[in-house]
């Protein structure tokens, strides 16, 4: 027993750690906290939606918010359509919308087509010699137009204003049927630990370590007869459609969806969350996106009665923030935690190593 | 669409055009001879927006003073970024995003709290109207296309003409070996990446009259210039001139038969396509790297 | 040696790099079991032919055959995985921020396919036979640690296991000995020669007294061109090899 | 030795969080004692005091202020002192959101004021309607039907562009060439304007919708010059933020003749001061122009002044004006609660309130929760302010879903 515990390594204590507090949480909080926790949670499965394509695979998405978006915004569309939004000017919807029509639909739609346009955006990329950082300037531009897009396509996404969503479940679209903060925070939480545990699934997996090879070194992969192509696809998808499914939850619990949550904005403060946890470990992924939304939450109820400018600050201390990380612990929190661990488990390696003095043992 | 309206669409379209290529060229020499993405790049064209305002609107300088401050400081400010901050991600292609992108974070941020957020207005440096039949450009936008093939030039002559360029050049094919002959590579990291930078500065102070200077003057830069490198490819200039036209003219013209939204859209998703099918830029270079 | 089965063949093979003639006109075959060693001095093509044979470049013309089957327009992977040609890179080209029993894993045959890596389970054949590739390259007490961690030494050691893990029927070894000292050098002939037999061994190599540890047969090239081919002992009295290698010098 | 750090690393993590998480929710508590303490009431602001219209707004943000300012200093209501929580929403709707609901969860307030887009009025409502907390919008807008949480204190279509196309028609052009940012509001007013325009005799000649970022506008000049040829038109123009400022500058310019004249319901005299020469000639409409000449405007300007600056006091807009009012009703619908402020109360209160505005007096309608005002045509002249060139003979009655 003692020995499994020491195997585990020191992030799944932390993970154990967040999801303890996590799930005990509303039990003690008001409204306010248990409404702003259960968008952040929806934010995490969004940062481990990227962290399985920039941490694991090296992929460094800037526009993964096109994902996110085209979740969102699936089930903002039939809500409007549904319950029959004062704006809506057409009469029924285009045949590729047509399952939006049904609340399952929509919720079928909202991971699926993300999962679509991560598909085609990596069939795109994958299999022509786009990579690095070409792969990085393309995406960031991606949500550049994605964000005009919606604007522009105003029928459906009513433009600029962004659809507003009065139901507070996963499945219902109809403003009777909503649940509290209280009842939904659990609903939110169930998805995060889902998608944690597929996550973790997935990557101690064979394709898990297929993919860290990919970010190691790629070209070498094709010499030992694996496709990175199709792994890099694969894994796209995947995490698209984990986008798509936070832009659900985090649509249903803010209550309204616009161009910002598809655009160039978010995309980059995810790549900053997961940055700040360290990346590559999944827990970094959520501690990053906690610890940063907490405080800006916690400051920004705080200062803004001190000063109006103080958004301004919070953004000034930001890049500030990102700076320090990048040069003292560019592993992230969580990355530094876990890199620590294993040098001490490597030196007490090596001490066993010499004590048996070099003699090739069956350890 | 009438004739004379294509003919003002494409007038308006080549100037636009030189416009592009003057605010994408900083960018180009970074990424082309350093491998740097500079996605503070757009920041430091409001930067220089300001510098322009401060000095030729409110102290009253020549507007080329105004140009030669904006190029000094952004240069001054590109040595002491790179010194401080660049040079240490050199090879890391995540960290430098994140560096670059806290960047332009500090610097939009710090424009905002120092300039705040009204507008500033800067005056056309020449304000004649050219008319030719129905079509009319704005004398300084003539201007400006002298100025862009003016940088053209003179950054083609400095970096394959001067002997610094040929450091810059020699870097970029075979870093070890240049350190070798004795050359001193980081200081042309310093000078490549401030020169990038100084650009940057010139190409804002450059387009501050014909843009609202404000905090935010750099996001509506941001797709295109970086849409325009990545189609232009990042070695030659010749291949950043050619998409600066093809993009600006394309949005120019889809914009006259439907919508500039539309055509931005279009436009941007066309760059994407080609970029697929010639990742390597649409005219590279033809020196063997 | 003529008795044997010819594993492969290639048959005119020229490449141009946008007019740099880097091969030209080469014919060569390797038998199933043998232990072929090709040198020459730096430039001479030796590096290009492995990239050719492995897919990494397309020839410009020239056919290469494998096992009876033209494999000279295939993907790199295909080659790796349908055809079974293992390659050893020159330095050591492995994944860095993993464990080095990772970097054996995912080397091992079998499970290269998306959908059967999804499902795959470590089975106590496929442990065992992981543990057994990390003890012959005598990491296993290293298993866990990182493969930058470890000396070039030993990073090449790790590479040389991933290609067994492969289970190849040609195994091509690009400079094995780079960068080691006498004694790894030596020890990792006996690993060679340990594998001869078994399987099928191309190695490119430079250090003269490794190749007289390891060499039977050697194949000389030059300037692109196969200048010379036979018994060590032979191709060393030959006059023009003696000729290129003392100008080198 | 390693367990231990493992233990050390999840106590910390845990303790790290609630002790974060913890001293927020005792933050929560306390405020929520001081406003039941019964000596203030509390009341959010939010303003986009970053953004794309963040300038448009800091007027409304500096009004608001002033008027609390004010009524403090007369003794509060009925005894007691206003409270403000001030939040920024960033021009930006789902911000919008999250901010109404921090200041309705978390601070408690009784009331809102604020906002400016309609895409964050529209975002918003729905929250006050779970909420049930009132709202007071102080920005002329497109019209909608009226929304039972919030009291609407800017002009509506009915009382601003029905009087401006027809004057635009009688003193400048019948041929129109619409352009707008593409936004709910601007294709909304162009599609008023438009059945106006053609109800009229007039000619739409064109219509064009930008993207947000848009600052390059040789294209749309083109067009508009191509379209309308030498006999001009009149450009209606509800382009906002930075592309509508590098309009103006392009078209003036662009040198076309003075055939062309721009009109504006966005045009106010942020613009036009900030704008300059390039301003000069366009026409404007809202219900309120810094030029009008009552006494109570003079003592707003002057308090203003004092406040801001004589500089600041120049750009004093439209929407400024309306929050002025706003902040100045919703206090006198306050003190007519009592001791009893409930949001019913908050509401109910409203009808029919009258307050003597720098405006004129303005008086609440009680079915739609909207103003009565009076309707202005303005020309912007050479030294940027906006003079007054037409204005309806008496408060038109607000008809929101008109």
């Amino acid at each position: 027993m003692r020995e499994r515990l020491k195997k585990i390594p020191v992030n799944k204590y932390i993970d154990l750690a967040l999801f303890l507090f996590l799930v005990t949480f509303p039990l003690y909080q008001k409204t306010y906290w248990i409404y702003v926790m259960s968008g952040i949670m929806a934010y995490m499965i969004f940062a481990l939606s990227l962290d399985l394509l920039w941490g694991y695979t090296g992929l460094m998405s800037m526009g993964h918010s096109v994902l996110f978006g085209a979740g969102g915004y699936m089930v903002g569309i039939s809500c409007a359509y549904l319950s029959e939004a004062s704006w809506i000017k057409y009469d029924r919807l285009p045949w590729f919308l047509t399952p939006l029509s049904s609340e399952i639909g929509a919720f079928i739609m909202a991971l699926v087509v993300p999962g679509i346009i991560a598909l085609f955006i990596g069939l795109f990329m994958f299999s022509g010699k786009i990579r690095g950082v070409f792969f990085s300037l393309i995406t960031l531009a991606l949500a550049g137009i994605a964000e005009l897009f919606v604007i522009n396509q105003s029928t459906y996404t009513h433009g600029d204003s962004g659809i507003t969503i009065t139901s507070r479940t996963v499945l219902s679209n109809s403003a009777d049927k909503r649940m509290t903060d209280f009842g939904f925070y659990f609903v939110v939480f169930a998805f995060l630990l889902a998608a944690y545990l597929l996550c973790v699934l997935l990557m101690k997996s064979r394709t898990g370590k297929v993919l860290k090879a990919v970010r190691e070194n790629e070209s070498r992969l094709q010499f030992l007869g694996y496709k990175p192509a199709s792994f890099k696809l694969f894994i796209f998808v995947v995490s698209g459609m984990m986008a798509g499914l936070s832009g659900v939850l985090f649509v249903r619990v803010q209550g309204s969806i616009n161009y910002t949550a598809i655009g160039i904005n978010l995309a980059t403060l995810v790549l900053v969350w997961v940055a700040v946890g360290g990346r590559g470990n999944l827990t970094g992924a959520m501690v990053g996106t906690i610890l940063l939304q907490v405080a800006e939450t916690i400051l920004n109820s705080t200062f803004s009665n001190i000063s109006a400018d103080f958004a301004q600050y919070w953004k000034l201390a930001l890049g500030v923030i990102i700076l320090i990380i990048v040069f003292f612990i560019p592993k992230g929190f969580v990355g530094t935690l876990v890199e620590a661990e294993q040098r001490r488990k490597d030196r007490n390696r090596k001490e066993r190593i010499l004590r048996k003095g070099g003699v090739n043992g069956n350890g | 669409m009438s004739l004379s309206m294509l003919s003002q669409l494409l007038v308006s379209g080549l100037s636009g055009s030189f416009v592009l290529l003057l605010t994408s060229l900083g960018l180009v020499i970074i990424l082309g001879y350093m491998k740097v993405v500079n996605l503070a790049h757009t920041e430091m064209l409001m930067a220089g927006a300001y510098i322009c305002y401060y000095a030729f609107q409110v102290a009253k300088l020549p507007f080329v003073a105004a140009l030669a401050i904006a190029f000094a400081a952004s240069f001054l400010f590109g040595v002491v970024i790179e010194r401080l901050i660049i040079c240490h991600f050199y090879g890391k292609m995540s960290e430098t995003l994140l560096a670059t992108y806290a960047i332009s974070m500090l610097l939009k941020q710090g424009a905002l709290l120092l300039f705040g957020k009204n507008y500033k207005k800067v005056d056309y440096p020449t304000s004649e109207v050219f008319t030719f039949g129905s079509v009319y450009i704005e004398s300084y936008k003539v201007v400006l296309v002298g100025i862009s093939i003016l940088v053209l030039a003179f950054t083609f002559f400095f970096i394959h003409k001067t002997k610094i360029g040929r450091k810059i050049r020699s870097t970029t094919q075979n870093r070890s070996m240049t350190e070798c002959l004795g050359i001193d590579t980081k200081r042309v990291d310093t000078i490549t990446f401030s020169y990038g930078m100084g650009l940057a500065g010139l190409a804002g102070a450059a387009i501050a009259p014909i843009s609202t200077v404000t905090y935010s003057l750099g996001e509506s830069w941001l797709t295109n210039t970086f849409m325009n490198v990545v189609m232009g490819g990042v070695s030659s200039l010749f291949g950043t001139f050619a998409s600066s036209v093809i993009i600006q003219e394309s949005i120019s013209v889809i914009s006259g038969l439907s919508n500039s939204v539309t055509a931005q859209i279009i436009v941007l998703l066309v760059v994407i396509v080609i970029v697929r099918l010639k990742p390597e830029g649409l005219f590279t270079s033809k020196e063997r790297r | 040696m003529a008795d044997s089965k010819v594993l492969l063949e290639v048959r005119k093979l020229s490449v141009e790099f946008s007019g740099f003639q880097a091969l030209t006109d080469v014919n060569m075959k390797i038998y199933e079991g043998e232990l072929r060693v090709i040198i020459g001095p730096n430039g001479a093509g030796k590096t290009t032919f492995m990239d050719l044979v492995t897919g990494k470049t397309t020839p410009t013309a020239g056919r290469i055959y494998f096992d009876g089957a033209d494999i000279t327009k295939k993907s790199a992977s295909e080659i790796a995985k349908k055809y079974k040609i293992g390659r050893k890179f020159q330095g050591p080209n492995v994944f860095d921020n993993m464990t080095v029993k990772e970097n054996v894993e995912i080397a091992t045959e079998g499970y290269e396919g998306l959908f059967r890596s999804i499902f795959f389970r470590k089975t106590d054949a496929f442990k065992e036979r992981v543990n057994q590739i990390l003890r012959e390259i005598e990491l296993y007490d290293y298993r866990h640690f990182m493969a930058c961690d470890l000396s070039h030494g030993q990073r090449q050691w790790l590479e040389i296991g991933m290609v067994f893990a492969q289970n190849p029927k040609l195994i091509i070894l690009d400079e094995p000995t780079a960068g080691m000292t006498a004694e790894e050098t030596f020890k990792t002939g006996e690993m060679i020669k340990k594998l001869k037999g078994e399987h099928t061994i191309i190695v490119v190599e430079h250090d003269m007294d490794f190749v007289r540890q390891v060499a039977e047969f050697v194949t000389v090239f030059n300037y692109g061109r196969l200048l010379a081919e036979g018994p060590l002992e032979e191709v060393q009295k030959n006059p023009e090899v003696i000729a290129v290698y003392l100008k080198e010098d | 030795m390693k367990k231990s750090s493992k233990f050390t690393a999840l106590l910390l993590s845990l303790a790290l969080l609630i002790t974060g998480v913890g001293a927020c929710g005792k933050g929560t508590s306390g405020d929520a004692t001081k406003a039941s303490s019964g000596d203030t009431i509390k009341i959010g602001l939010v303003f986009s005091l970053t953004g794309g219209t963040a300038i448009s707004e800091q007027c409304m943000y500096n009004s608001a202020l002033l008027a609390i300012n004010e009524i403090n200093a007369a003794g509060g209501i009925g005894g007691k002192k206003i409270e403000y929580v001030v939040k920024d929403y960033a021009t930006d709707a789902d911000t919008a959101v999250k901010v109404v609901k921090d200041l309705i969860l978390q601070d408690n307030v009784k009331a809102i004021v604020g906002l400016y887009t309609s895409s964050s009025r529209i975002a918003v409502e729905p929250v006050l309607e779970e909420y049930k907390i009132p709202l007071v919008y102080p920005t002329f807008y497109e019209g909608e039907k009226p929304n039972p949480y919030v009291v609407y204190t800017g002009c509506v279509p009915n009382q601003q562009g029905d009087y401006f196309v027809p004057y635009l028609m009688d003193n400048v052009s019948k041929n129109f060439y619409l352009i707008g940012t593409d936004t709910t509001y601007a294709s909304i007013i162009n599609d008023q304007a438009k059945t106006l325009i053609t109800s009229l005799g007039g000619n739409v000649i064109g219509e064009e919708l930008v993207s947000s970022d848009t600052t390059e506008f040789s294209d749309v000049i083109a067009k508009i010059k191509d379209q309308c040829g030498d006999q001009g038109c009149v450009i209606y123009c509800n382009l906002n933020g930075d592309s509508g400022t590098s309009f103006y500058t392009q078209f003036s310019a662009a040198g076309l003749s003075d055939n062309y004249t721009i009109a504006s319901f966005i045009m106010d005299e942020s613009f036009s001061t900030a704008l300059g020469k390039a301003a000069v000639g366009t026409y404007a409409c809202v219900n309120y122009f810094n030029t009008i000449d009552t006494d109570a405007n003079t003592k707003y300007l002057k308090a203003y002044s004092d406040a801001y600056g004589a500089d600041s006091a120049k750009a004093v807009t439209a929407v400024g004006e309306s929050t002025y009012d706003a902040v100045y009703l919703l206090s006198k619908s306050l003190e007519k609660c009592g001791a009893d402020i409930t949001t019913d109360n908050i509401l109910k209160n409203f009808d029919d309130l009258t307050f003597d505005a720098p405006q004129g007096t303005i008086q609440v309608d009680p079915d739609t929760h909207h103003i009565y005002c009076t309707a202005r045509v303005g020309l912007v002249q050479d030294d940027g302010t906006i003079k007054i060139v037409y204005q309806s003979d008496k408060p038109i009655k607000p008809e929101p879903t008109k």
